[in-house]
């Protein structure tokens, strides 16, 4: 039989203002299994707290209900009071008289009798109350960062500088990302190489961060603080350790018409080769795919000209396990294609552009390399076709975002700046051409940015069309550009040298099987999903795993670098303790009458649920169950509402406590607090105090 | 084409009407001008499609049925297919001719009004198109008694024209089908009716 | 193979050489086409254009309409394709809207029907290679500029090629034997529906167009369309009067290429109708 | 014209004898000429048993959740497209491993009711041809759904004010006599402990009280939300004749019109109530 | 349980029988989440706003463990209008929570309204943190809605009959 033990506060004159203490007092006296029932000017002060403490040791009370304030306010202090009186502190709950009820009604009876209610519906939860403990999770102090852009290098060298071990693993054969592809950053116009290129090297020599180049995340298995991760090296066919990055491999080998991915197809590389000069590490790798050797059977000139005998045919993809605790996902965007089939074919292309079949139709990448000093022009503007200077040039923003019949929504963000930035660029080398850029917004919020695009216009002199375009064809040399201008409300055709589609940030292809692997969640772009939009954007909703970058949306280089050192800080601040504690409201599963639907699993948020068999000792199956794992489970109950046959429950907020406190509500008016009926003496029967 | 725009609420009234009749949402178009950028008749119109649908959003009835848009329009459904929000803009071109009509307005252009009417008239009467007369008919109806007379009697040489108008059976059917039709659009005139009347039909409508 | 036949009423009247070179064809690939019984006209763009469901209801009447023969019908008029293919094709993604077409013709919409373009049908069931078995007289190098329009492509729902890129028409002819020349303005609008009512405009269009052509080297224009045809053709004169421009450029149908391809006589194919003449090309290329 | 009945016969025989499954379930004659009976085929000569006429109107998927069915290792199961809807949902719920099963399909023009008439769900069938088997018998059967039928009852009650809707469902539910037929027959609900039968807490009152019978039918109702295939099973069963399907075809309607889900139609995809939309309505939330 | 059995006559004859119906006040009983409207709910009393007392809070973690269960025993109990309310979407404090809830409450709110309950006797709403004054107007109306319409008849007598 549960002793529960009602301390009713008067918040001094807060709740006893409207509220009638003494008879809730009475009233909760009365109420079956409560031992003893007290009021008090300030339950939330020393002697009010000592007044509890005294009372559970007197009456070996079970149980504690405070009715006061708002559990928000003063739940943790009467918990931890209640502890130090040597009972469970999940056994004391709050009754909200104040917030719920003084302070928002007259004082009436009907104020009071709520009162009554609320604590009586508080009662009644208590004593169903369990003992709970706090779930503990030991923390592997190591740290996986995914993708080695820019976000991915920031978070990696804050945990590493944070004192703390960090595996990188980039799928390319160099790190960089995006950035290393770039040749001037907005709003300040400084080189995009010279501010990343020192801090790859920093990734590549720091003591503790292990780089894992040209690998890829294989497996992920177990849970915050304890990821066990497999990861696959591919085989570059190149002996990093032997290998001195002379280059000779590169100058002698045969298959020199290769475009190369980090000049965006603008230029050709070898089949084996360094994908840029800056590359950490500056070591070759062979492309199988075309490789003679590989592909006819025959060649080898790579090897026989290589000092260091570095190159090894016969390496096979190789396979590491690293132990972390927290991962941090940087595996950034990748830009939508024009084109019919691009990488993502679930979006269409723009057929009425030609699907940028025509030479001098680029995207906003390829601009970049064109505008490098290291690219492929040396930093000239010239077109692909045939070489010459374009005097004019169209800008088109929103290409695929913004744009639902493509299948797009979203905007891209970057793209504004950008543009604006290309139109410097584009005038700075050109000093007689035109620049014409169609938009539909001007989207510049940010430090100096809308500043930076006033400048192209009113500075550089580069003409803002507000309308999209329709359609564009070629007429001999020229490109012609069907768009509008609403601003005059007329069509206007643009006689074009050079276009450039600001084309929009998407995910990486195939990235969403990577965040499978993680158990992380995304949105239907394949976004990864962030734990709450407001309040935690870095984290995901799956403990121990944090995001960085453009993985999350799209996001210019501050807004990555900032969230990645955010990444970098949660990761730390995990690490600053051995063992995590957290709240045991958890999901339980009844084993015997749960039937293996996986509702439960495909409802929870936190993938916190998984499929358990049964074995009789023979080992032969019996049944599969759901299993909740604690460490992963936040307790918001959706399982438990779900399960067909409330196989699964929540401590804290089980069918019982909540049929119960749903049961007291009968209890209106007078009657239900009734003299006790006989035999019911004592136990019902309470000391007022 | 000057005006000055005043709103004072219930101008979402208008672009309800066009959603009643062809369920077309106008709160997508984000006025890109994609549309007038693509459309092949925009140098003969005053406004041209963006424009139209702008009026159309901010209500503005008296202004929107003065243009001539959408009586120019050639129904080539090139903005239909480019429209980056998947609006049916040749429909609402359509709808705003059905509407101008219901509402007994004066139109700028008459020629494809004329068009329309002989054209169906033809059809209801023969269950079929017969030219020459259609021709005939339209120039006298639009007092350009001499147009495509050029064309006529060399398309007759040519044989291209057959002298006499042939006529289907299906035609009873054709003519209940355009019956229903009528009956169609006033039910929808009646939705409209009790929509506005009931205070809906704001900007919020369209979410 | 055997197809129901819709050809509207500008196949039966001013396009009459556009149903005789597509029986003619027909008749030469062994395609049957047996033409719907007690057809009526489509309504073209007056009847959408005065109340939007009428089209539809009508078009929902001549997919009700029986050949006896097959629920495949082809079509070779653009408008009409499009008005019944559009209308088909909502029908049949939109229950809703299919049940009011139902309720106001009274018609049940077979979910069965398939509208089919000539080109469509020759491109995807009888099969280029089968065609080029049937060529006896090669275009040999006739420089032809496929012409499109507006109705055949758009919206992409009735599409059965790439809406803004489609290949079909240079692939038919290419088969054939002919040049089927890059240009531009494949997908323009002939302002068609503007015919009549809008003279002007239409020339604008028609001689944009016809400069396209000419620039990327077209001998001969091929239309699946009977607008389109009309427009190309007939505004010549008026073209010449109006800009000073003579371009003289025959606009044909593609079904009188490919018949005269096919062993059709001129005549079958009635390639003389055209108010600008074929036949000194055609016989300079020695196809007649 | 194929003889069904010769092929189920036919394609069961040739299972058993090459030891496809272990048993093949199906329908026998009943006792009375115009019945049927479900049958458990488990060796080749017993075969015969099986056939297939107008009265095979029962969906035998309900015994795959149950013994002995459950155990066997492989069953072959005769099934028409409506009763292969129920099987589906199984697979998606993963009471059924698809792999275990072997399902002979059968073209069916519509079966009959007791009193001999035509079955809504026959009316608004559109898997007269089913198109999810291991193997089919009959001859193919186009389908011609009249999809209104299934709702042509509900929009009687829906024009009815709510407090003579629920004077009608008073009526209705006082007749229950909480003999659980619907749950039996039922092939969806698949709990071992039905949530009726959980005490502590005893959500739902388990005398015939017409506060727990209203609390059981809706619940019963909420919980096949989705999931219900329409085969009409609970409805047959029920001895007190309460419409139950009226329940079940609401839910489906709405669930069809709120999330655009047709149960029974593709094990790949999630039941609705088991996944969300972003964009789902949220017009009736305040 | 004896006790229960008394109570549960009373529960409901208990008030109108003793007070007579003049004195019926609506029973309204409220499901709300821990995070967005329990904290609402807070507010609305920090700043001394005022509603009418009927209502009684149910907290629950999150409107993704609100089973309709709850809400037919709630009316079972005597209830006379039932109020669900969490966080707006996209607020779930476990980002999905109320995303399934919502499909929940699509689906058994028509059911309800299909066996006849009066819908205006059943709310859904969403309700954040920061929106203590549309806690106190959805009490509010709410309330005036069911004190207009009278007890829950239709319910009462499924509970009553013996």
């Amino acid at each position: 039989m549960s002793k529960i033990g009602v301390f009713v506060c008067h918040c001094g004159e807060n709740i006893a203002r409207t509220v009638d203490c003494e008879r809730v007092v009475r009233a909760a006296s009365r109420v079956r299994g409560v031992a003893f029932a007290t009021d008090y000017k300030y339950m939330c002060s020393d002697p009010g707290q000592t007044k509890i403490k005294k009372a559970v040791a007197e009456f070996g009370l079970t149980g504690v209900v405070v009715a006061a304030c708002s559990p928000h306010m003063h739940e943790k202090t009467f918990r931890k009071a209640v502890e130090e009186s040597g009972v469970n502190p999940f056994l004391c709950e709050m009754a909200n008289i104040r917030e719920h009820c003084s302070w928002v009604h007259e004082r009436d009876e009907s104020t009071t009798q709520k009162a009554i209610e609320l604590v009586r519906l508080m009662v009644e939860k208590a004593k169903r109350n369990a003992s709970l403990t706090p779930v503990r999770v030991k923390v592997t102090k190591r740290a996986l960062v995914i993708g080695g852009g820019v976000a991915g290098i920031q978070a990696a060298l804050d945990i590493a500088d944070g004192g703390h071990e960090v595996v990188l693993v980039e799928k390319e054969p160099s790190v960089g990302g995006h950035m290393a592809q770039l040749s001037e950053t907005f709003p300040t116009l400084d080189c995009s190489q010279c501010i990343l290129t020192p801090k790859m090297v920093d990734v590549g020599s720091h003591p503790r961060i292990k780089l894992h180049t040209y690998s890829e995340i294989e497996k992920v298995e177990g849970f915050v603080g304890n990821f066990k991760v497999t990861i696959r090296k591919k085989a570059r066919s190149v002996d990093i350790n032997k290998c001195t990055g002379c280059g000779e491999c590169q100058m002698k080998c045969p298959s020199k018409k290769i475009p190369s991915e980090f000049d965006r197809g603008l230029k050709n590389r070898t089949a084996i080769y360094i994908p840029f000069p800056q590359a950490v590490p500056a070591r070759p790798v062979i492309d199988r795919e075309h490789c003679i050797y590989f592909t006819k059977g025959k060649c080898k000139a790579c090897q026989k000209v290589c000092p260091a005998d570095a190159v090894d045919f016969e390496q096979t993809d190789e396979f590491v396990e690293e132990m972390v605790g927290g991962i941090v996902v940087a595996t950034g965007f990748d830009l939508y294609t024009v084109d019919k089939q691009g990488p993502y074919p679930e979006y269409l292309g723009y057929g009425e552009y030609g699907y940028g079949k025509d030479p001098d139709i680029l995207d906003g990448l390829q601009f970049e390399r064109l505008a490098s000093a290291s690219g492929p022009t040396g930093g000239k503007i010239l077109r692909p076709s045939d070489g010459k200077e374009p005097k004019s040039i169209v800008f088109l923003k929103c290409i695929g975002s913004r744009h639902p019949s493509k299948g797009i929504f979203f905007c891209s963000k970057t793209c504004c700046m950008y543009t604006a930035k290309h139109t410097m660029l584009y005038k700075h080398k050109v000093h007689d051409g035109q620049a014409y850029v169609f938009y539909m917004d001007i989207r510049s919020p940010g430090k100096n940015y809308d500043e930076f695009v006033r400048r192209a216009i009113e500075e550089e002199g580069a003409i803002y069309l507000r309308g999209r375009v329709s359609r564009i064809y070629r007429s001999g040399d020229l490109l012609i550009v069907k768009g509008a201008d609403t601003l005059s409300g007329a069509a206007v055709e643009v006689e074009a040298e050079m276009v450039v589609l600001a084309t929009a940030m998407m995910p990486q292809p195939g990235v969403e099987k990577v965040f499978q692997k993680l158990g992380i969640s995304y949105d239907e772009y394949k976004w990864a999903s962030e734990a709450h939009p407001k309040l935690r954007p870095v984290e995901c909703a799956t403990a121990g795993i944090f995001l960085a970058g453009a993985c999350q949306g799209p996001k210019d280089i501050p807004e990555a670098v900032a969230q990645a050192s955010g990444a970098a800080c949660k990761v730390l601040i995990m690490f600053s303790q051995d063992e995590m504690l957290r709240e045991p409201v958890v999901a339980k599963v009844n084993e015997n009458t749960c039937i293996a639907c996986w509702y439960c699993l495909e409802v929870c948020p936190y993938k916190a649920i998984f499929k358990k068999e049964i074995r009789d000792r023979k080992g032969n199956l019996i049944k599969r169950v759901a299993e909740v794992n604690p460490s992963l489970c936040t307790g918001c109950g959706t399982c438990a509402a779900t399960c067909f046959s409330n196989s699964v429950d929540l401590d804290g907020f089980t069918d019982e406590q909540l049929y119960s406190e749903i049961n007291s509500l009968m209890a209106v008016g007078q009657d239900l607090f009734g003299e006790p009926e006989k035999g019911e003496q004592g136990e019902g029967e309470a000391k007022a105090a | 084409m000057k005006y000055q725009i005043r709103l004072s609420g219930g101008e979402g009234r208008l672009a309800q009407e066009i959603k009643v009749r062809c369920g077309v949402d106008l709160a997508k178009c984000y006025q890109c001008g994609e549309c007038t950028a693509g459309c092949p008749i925009t140098p003969e119109m005053d406004a041209g499609p963006t424009k139209t649908l702008r009026l159309i959003q901010l209500g503005m009835e008296e202004e929107l049925f003065r243009l001539n848009t959408p009586w120019l329009c050639a129904s080539c459904e090139t903005c239909t297919s480019r429209c980056p929000n998947d609006i049916d803009i040749a429909l609402v071109m359509d709808v705003v001719r059905q509407m101008a009509r219901i509402k007994g307005k004066e139109i700028p252009v008459r020629e494809p009004r004329v068009f329309q009417d002989v054209f169906l008239k033809s059809i209801q009467d023969f269950g079929k198109l017969y030219e020459p007369g259609l021709i005939a008919f339209y120039n006298l109806k639009s007092f350009h008694f001499f147009k495509d007379v050029g064309l006529g009697p060399k398309m007759l040489l040519k044989g291209k024209l057959p002298l006499l108008p042939h006529r289907s059976k299906n035609v009873d059917k054709l003519r209940e089908i355009m019956e229903k039709a009528r009956a169609h659009e006033e039910k929808l005139g009646k939705k409209v009716q009790e929509l506005a009347h009931s205070g809906h039909g704001h900007g919020k409508e369209g979410h | 193979m055997t197809y129901a036949y819709y050809p509207g009423c500008s196949l039966k009247g001013t396009a009459i050489d556009y149903h005789a070179s597509t029986m003619a064809l027909a008749k030469r690939l062994g395609i049957d086409l047996v033409e719907l019984e007690d057809w009526v006209c489509c309504g073209a763009s007056p009847a959408h254009q005065r109340n939007p469901i009428l089209a539809a209801g009508v078009a929902n009447l001549l997919l009700s309409l029986s050949s006896g023969v097959s629920r495949q019908i082809a079509v070779l008029c653009a408008a009409c394709y499009h008005n019944m293919k559009k209308a088909e094709e909502e029908m049949r993604k939109d229950g809703k809207h299919r049940n009011e077409i139902e309720e106001l013709t009274g018609i049940r919409f077979d979910p069965e029907v398939r509208t089919r373009h000539f080109l469509d049908i020759l491109d995807r069931d009888y099969g280029i290679e089968a065609l080029k078995k049937n060529v006896v007289r090669p275009l040999e190098g006739l420089r032809v500029a496929c012409y499109y329009g507006c109705l055949l492509t758009r919206p992409p729902i009735i599409a059965f090629d790439d809406p803004e890129v489609p290949s079909v028409m240079e692939r038919i002819l290419g088969a054939a034997g002919a040049e089927a020349v890059s240009w531009t303005h494949r997908l323009e609008c002939c302002g068609a529906s503007h015919a009549v009512p809008l003279t002007d405009a239409v020339l604008r269009l028609v001689n944009d167009i016809l400069i396209a052509a000419r620039n990327a080297g077209a001998e001969i224009i091929a239309c699946a369309c009977p607008l389109c045809q009309a427009n190309l053709d007939m505004r010549q004169d008026a073209i010449h009067k109006k800009y000073g421009v003579v371009h003289d450029l025959p606009a044909v149908y593609f079904t009188q290429l490919l018949g005269i391809a096919c062993g059709a006589s001129g005549k079958e194919v009635m390639i003389q109708k055209g108010m600008v003449n074929a036949k000194p090309l055609l016989r300079f290329k020695n196809l007649l | 014209m194929s003889d069904r009945t010769a092929d189920i016969r036919e394609v069961a025989r040739k299972w058993l004898t090459d030891g496809a499954v272990e048993a093949v379930v199906g329908w026998e004659q009943g006792t009375y000429r115009d019945k049927t009976a479900p049958v458990i085929v488990r060796r080749a000569e017993e075969a015969d048993r099986l056939l297939f006429n107008e009265r095979c109107t029962n969906n035998l998927m309900t015994y795959l959740k149950r013994e002995p069915v459950r155990s066997l290792k492989s069953v072959g199961i005769v099934a028409k497209g409506c009763d292969i809807k129920a099987l589906i949902g199984l697979i998606q719920e993963s009471q059924v491993p698809r792999e275990q099963v072997k399902i002979l399909a059968v073209t069916c023009p519509g079966v009959k009711n007791a009193d001999g008439a035509l079955p809504v769900k026959c009316q608004a069938c559109e898997v007269n041809t089913p198109t999810f088997y291991d193997e089919i018998v009959g001859d193919k059967i186009a389908s011609n759904p009249d999809r209104a039928a299934r709702f042509k009852e509900i929009e009687k009650l829906e024009s009815m004010s709510p407090a003579e809707r629920h004077r009608f469902w008073r009526d209705e539910f006082d007749k229950c006599i909480r003999c659980y037929a619907c749950r039996q027959a039922c092939p969806l609900c698949i709990c071992n402990r039905c949530i009726a039968e959980k005490n502590q807490p005893q959500w739902i009152e388990t005398s015939a009280h017409p506060r727990g019978n209203f609390a059981w039918n809706l619940i019963r109702a909420y919980h096949l939300a989705g999931r219900c295939v329409e085969c009409e099973a609970c409805e047959t069963a029920c001895p007190a004749n309460i419409p139950l399907m009226l329940l079940n075809r609401q839910m489906a309607k709405v669930v069809e019109q709120a999330f655009d889900y047709q149960a029974g139609r593709d094990p790949e995809v999630q039941p609705p109530l088991r996944t969300f939309k972003l964009d789902d309505d949220n017009s009736f939330i305040l | 349980m004896t006790q229960e059995t008394r109570t549960e006559a009373s529960a409901v004859q208990g008030s109108e029988a003793e007070k007579g119906p003049a004195a019926w006040e609506p029973r309204v009983v409220a499901f709300i989440c821990n995070w967005c409207t329990y904290t609402g709910a807070d507010l609305a009393g920090t700043s001394r706003m005022k509603y009418p007392p009927n209502v009684r809070v149910i907290k629950i973690p999150c409107t993704g463990r609100f089973d309709p269960l709850f809400m037919i025993k709630a009316f079972e109990r005597g209830a006379d209008g039932v109020l669900v309310s969490g966080c707006h979407p996209g607020d779930c404090h476990y980002t999905a929570g109320n995303y399934n809830a919502r499909r929940k409450f699509t689906v058994f709110r028509k059911l309800l309204e299909f066996s006849g309950i009066d819908m205006d006797r059943v709310r859904f709403s969403w309700i954040s943190a920061a929106e203590g004054g549309k806690w106190v107007e959805t009490i509010k109306n709410f309330t005036d809605g069911i004190r207009q319409k009278g007890p829950f008849q239709e319910y009462r007598e499924m509970i009553d009959v013996r």
